[in-house]
């Protein structure tokens, strides 16, 4: 029995690791080949990067341009 | 009289046995560590409040049904339990709580309508530990939201790196083959589940630790998440001792290429290539990687951020909240005081030490095979422990070159530590249950 | 023909009966009150709705699916359950429905398969009950949120207000007495668990009563809600000609001490002490108090704004919700047209009064015994109804003395209420279980 | 050795069958449609993802542990569970899977136990679809958020455009009628309950589909939802050169005139107004539409501003992410790729294009008998697909007449058609609950 | 069994189309007899519609103004 | 039963009331014992009260911050 735990530990850290390297390796190249081809079909004129930017931040901004907006009108007159 | 005396047996000082006494005090040190040493506060002052309320002698907080009869039920019920269980002379409660959790569903069932005709429910904590981690959904869910709160531009803009968080696994492996070795030893007594379970605290991952135990090893889900987010708070003492001693002065001093800009598409692409690569090689490993991809997806696709923004603010918030207080409730004193949670804690960081060490041995080894050098300091952060570690990096290149920023590149092996303990939980949890099973 | 027969007999015009007319214009009613004169319309909106929802003729909202079965299904169907009830001769549906209530769980389970296999399912507000109130959460996560909104400083800075919150609770006990004494005259038929959770109303807190009555009385749950929310709305109208016809134009006039800082560090073990005596006297309040503590915990710890802030906004809100729309489950008109929510009602405003006489009569008992003079107007503040109650105490200051502002004063017993209204919570729970267990 | 085959064996690329392959790549289809051409993104890339996830082979995510048990069994096991079902010879686990859905309520329980004891647990997305969509809550918090999102306002103004909305639910039962059609000739195989399913894609309104398909045909859920959404979604195509045909260029110059001023009390007495309706008439369109009228009151009373925030918001936007997620648990390869599928996206698309035509015409019709002339543009907005049709008739009509802004007039036939298909809803569920019941 | 399939379509496109028309007859007389109690009884001195005003936006819109007016105090120094 | 039920309602009460008051006066206490053991030991520098703050607040406050900040910079040229 312990014989056999010993034996189980083995193979989980022989296979799990030999797995795990694997399939990162398969990732790395696969990545790779995605980049080149995106690369080279959509050469992006640098896009600004989104998904970042929640609906509340525009509202904010929005909200303060126009309150500086306004304000600055007050002043000139 | 008898009131008083009822009440009197009912309160805690009456009941309270040392060991509840002295989870309590682990409760309030947690909470110390979290609020004063600033020990990742947001789950540990959730899982320390909520060890405390587990260990409230007669509150039974943390309890089943079954378990609040069996632990408060009169001889008379106890009996009634017994002869369910086929139980002719039970020793004590405790082996009958054993029994119970032993039983085949259909018993449970019995069990449980018993206690519920006797007036007893379920516990708060029970609840919440059942809804939030027993359904595996608390942990998929904030993997989600790590997933939407996670930029991989620097692992596309330099993919190597994810050899960075591969190596750093090996943490895992070798603390299962420790707990093993303890086993066979005969100091602790560790089934091949435990040991993958603990293997996993060397992934550096909360969510990734609580979903493992939870499915292989659930009595020790405590001790592995406390040991998991203590030294993930503990990574800038654990790793920077071990990054010294394994790297020379020139080699520190290495300044990287800056990386390229990363466009949207690359972005979108990488969390569906991703899902496909575990599709086809890894269904084990879908549910997790499958909700975090989901999450980066979500972010990166620029059509749904209201629910990129949930995902990862109220969403996210909710669940730690639950999250926390659940694996409190594994911090009762039957479960946590235990020889196994000193074995625990002691191969936790073993882990760390060895995780953080592959990773800055196989940085030096790429450096030998490739012509972009990279400074090795960065393999560190392949253990994950988001951004903690790839904020130790970044120190230490700065005190060996003061004009050397390493933060960016070292969010790259970050990153792909998350990706690889998660692929390392699925292989050991389909391992396990193919050895088990 | 035959269709538009069964249309017809399926809308509500035909099912509806008298009670379920009331119990629609009850929850008008409620909405009235709530959107026009403003009675706690967090809470009496979502109730007022769900009772409407909940008396719709024929939509079944509030029924389990085996309730459902029993109202809808045909004879050769309630053949069958009465077989599986061991009634030989049902006198009536509701005889039926109440010896499905009374069955132990295994039966229960076999009379909702029944019920499933006939194609009928849960309400949709009795699945809102199920997860939100019978389970305990709802009330719990709301105690939580108010923790975590909760300032604890004027109590800290003058804890002898807590004596205001503790005295304010007589109002529970006495009207748990007159329950009793209306049970003991013959005019109605409260039990002792009745009559304890109808007392809880004298607390002044919904998420207390709430959770007590979901525990003790469930079928009085709907009357015992609204008529905590609604005397808290009216605590303005109920408070002032109580408090003037117990002090002297003189005591109204007490300038109290400006309060002194209290800083974080108070602030953050104050949970934490509160905790350990609920966990070393008085289990049976942990659950409430726990969950307030967290809350509180949370708010003050600096450590975890994100999860705080989730706490008191997304999360309450969502509670809120589900909880206002169960709470109106219960509105049901077979429960709630029934004299004893007159007797409940007329119970329930009585606890009130007593509460506020109570505290502000402990407030002049204490200045017998003390140098620093407490202001009496502060003593109604006890009964919680946070924040109406201090408001109260401060305007009637102000008439008297145009200078004198006691609403800071006036939140030390205000929160104390609620810490005393969850203790007593505690207490009548563990002793109602102990003499009807 | 043994262990690499076991891991091979349990890998995605040995498992995956043609089916689940093509329908990865429908997933991948529907993420394009909904990030490239926005095609509803909110919905489609949650449903498109969970699609792909529900595919992964080997995973078993949207499959419950009795099914994972009878899919993943020995063949002890699956003996066993024919003994259970008294099934002497099943033909193929797939008639197995088929029984046990089939079998009662008690029998499928005995089965879940069985697998549940064996090892087997109900996969992410199985649990996701039962807690959001087989409940029903998803769909009704939905409703609620948009009702709290709707503004009455324009229908108000104009009570008339109600028969707008009426008129294009026509689309529904055209759509009923076509797919009984298609059954009488052979050509499919559709179930009353599966026609009226499908016929409801016409309502153009994707929570109300999912409602009734979840509730009368479950395995078409995710062909109808996916049909509902992406026709939805291409409103603008569809709609224009119907309403082109149908219109002559006097008619679609047509100037409307300026809607008056609606006031907040009828705004908050429309719900409740609807709302009685409904209690009087139709029962079984109290979920849908007590939902909704709920949300709207929430929004309108101005006392709950938090709650109806939340609606909007963090409610909404978690109950979309689960409600994606689990109606992409349904596109599962064997329910999918079916002959049936084609028939459902065939018919949907008739039903867009038949509501649409109901619509305009009615719109006509209203000019013959009435003074005040409406746009016949206007009644294609009765669909609702809320508020892409609304824009859809502004643009036609700013084509025709660059000074005539359709949109605040559509959007009161828009609203109606919300309220008319959920009508249609709660018509048909119990017309084909007395038909099959 | 055919027949009785084409039969129940029939039953259901016809009362079905009938109920949805009655229903919303019925309220579009209900709404209307209902605009005109309150158009009646109670005539708004034109309200600025309430309930779409998130405490955020009042909390906000205080704040910036608050914000402007500090501003401006401080430029008139 | 009777009797039984006006007993049960006085033990309630008197035990009620009695354990509600012992429990906060043991509060009480302890409160005071803390406060003095804190205000003894870590006698503070009047901190500003923390735990109220949220987030959004202080991205509030850093975002009008910056809009006036820059406003005054243009006005300035
Ligand atoms: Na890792
Ligand atoms: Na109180
Ligand atoms: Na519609």
């Amino acid at each position: 029995m312990q014989d056999t735990l010993l034996q189980q530990g083995m193979d989980i850290t022989v296979f799990g690791m030999g797995i795990v390297f694997s399939f990162l390796m398969a990732l790395v190249i696969a990545t790779g080949i995605m980049s080149r081809i995106i690369l080279r079909n959509f050469p992006e004129a640098t896009t600004p990067s989104s998904g970042s930017q929640t609906p509340d931040d525009v509202r904010l901004r929005a909200i303060i341009k126009a309150a500086i907006q306004q304000h600055r009108n007050r002043n000139q007159k | 009289m008898e009131n008083l005396a009822n009440l009197w047996q009912s309160s805690g000082v009456y009941q309270m046995a040392w060991g509840q006494f002295t989870m309590i005090l682990v409760g309030l040190l947690l909470l110390f560590l979290a609020i004063r040493k600033n020990f990742e506060p947001l789950l540990l002052v959730p899982i320390g409040f909520g060890g405390i309320l587990a260990n409230i002698p007669g509150a039974h907080l943390a309890l089943s049904a079954a378990e609040t009869a069996l632990v408060s039920g009169d001889s008379g019920l106890l009996f009634q339990v017994s002869q369910m269980l086929g139980m002719d002379n039970p020793s004590s409660v405790h082996a009958m709580r054993e029994a119970v959790a032993a039983a085949p569903a259909a018993v449970q069932t019995q069990v449980t309508q018993l206690a519920l005709d006797a007036g007893y429910g379920n516990g708060m904590l029970y609840n919440f530990y059942s809804v939030a981690i027993a359904s595996g959904v608390a942990p998929l869910v904030i993997f989600m939201g790590v997933g939407a709160m996670t930029d991989f531009g620097p692992l596309l803009a330099n993919p190597r790196t994810l050899f960075l968080g591969a190596a750093a696994q090996f943490g895992i492996f070798a603390t299962v083959l420790g707990a093993v070795g303890l086993s066979v030893a005969g100091i602790m007594d560790f089934s091949i589940a435990d040991a993958a379970a603990i293997g996993i605290i060397g992934g550096a991952d909360g969510p990734t630790a609580i979903y493992v135990s939870s499915l292989l090893a659930p009595d020790l889900l405590g001790a592995i998440a406390v040991a998991a987010y203590s030294y993930m708070a503990l990574v800038p003492l654990i790793q920077p001792p071990i990054m010294r001693a394994l790297t020379t002065p020139a080699e520190r001093k290495i300044e990287m290429v800056q990386l390229r800009h990363v466009g949207t598409r690359e972005k979108i692409t990488f969390p569906l290539l991703l899902l496909i690569l575990v599709a086809l090689f890894l269904p084990s490993a879908a549910p997790l990687l499958g909700m975090f991809c989901f999450g980066n997806l979500m972010r990166e696709c620029g059509v749904v951020a209201r629910l990129s923004d949930t995902a990862q603010n109220a969403l996210i918030n909710i669940t730690t909240i639950f999250l926390g207080l659940s694996v409190g409730s594994k911090l009762a004193a039957d479960k946590f005081l235990d020889p196994k949670t000193l074995g625990i804690l002691a191969l936790g960081i073993i882990a760390f030490a060895i995780g953080t060490a592959s990773g800055v041995l196989m940085a030096k080894l790429l450096n030998v095979v490739s012509k972009n050098k990279i400074n090795p300091l960065i393999g560190s952060a392949g253990v994950s422990a988001v951004p903690m570690a790839a904020r130790v990096s970044n120190k230490l290149g700065l005190e060996s070159n003061p004009h050397n920023f390493l933060l960016m590149h070292a969010m790259g092996p970050n990153v792909a530590g998350v990706i690889g303990s998660a692929v390392a939980a699925g292989v050991m949890i389909t391992m396990v249950r193919t050895m088990t099973g």
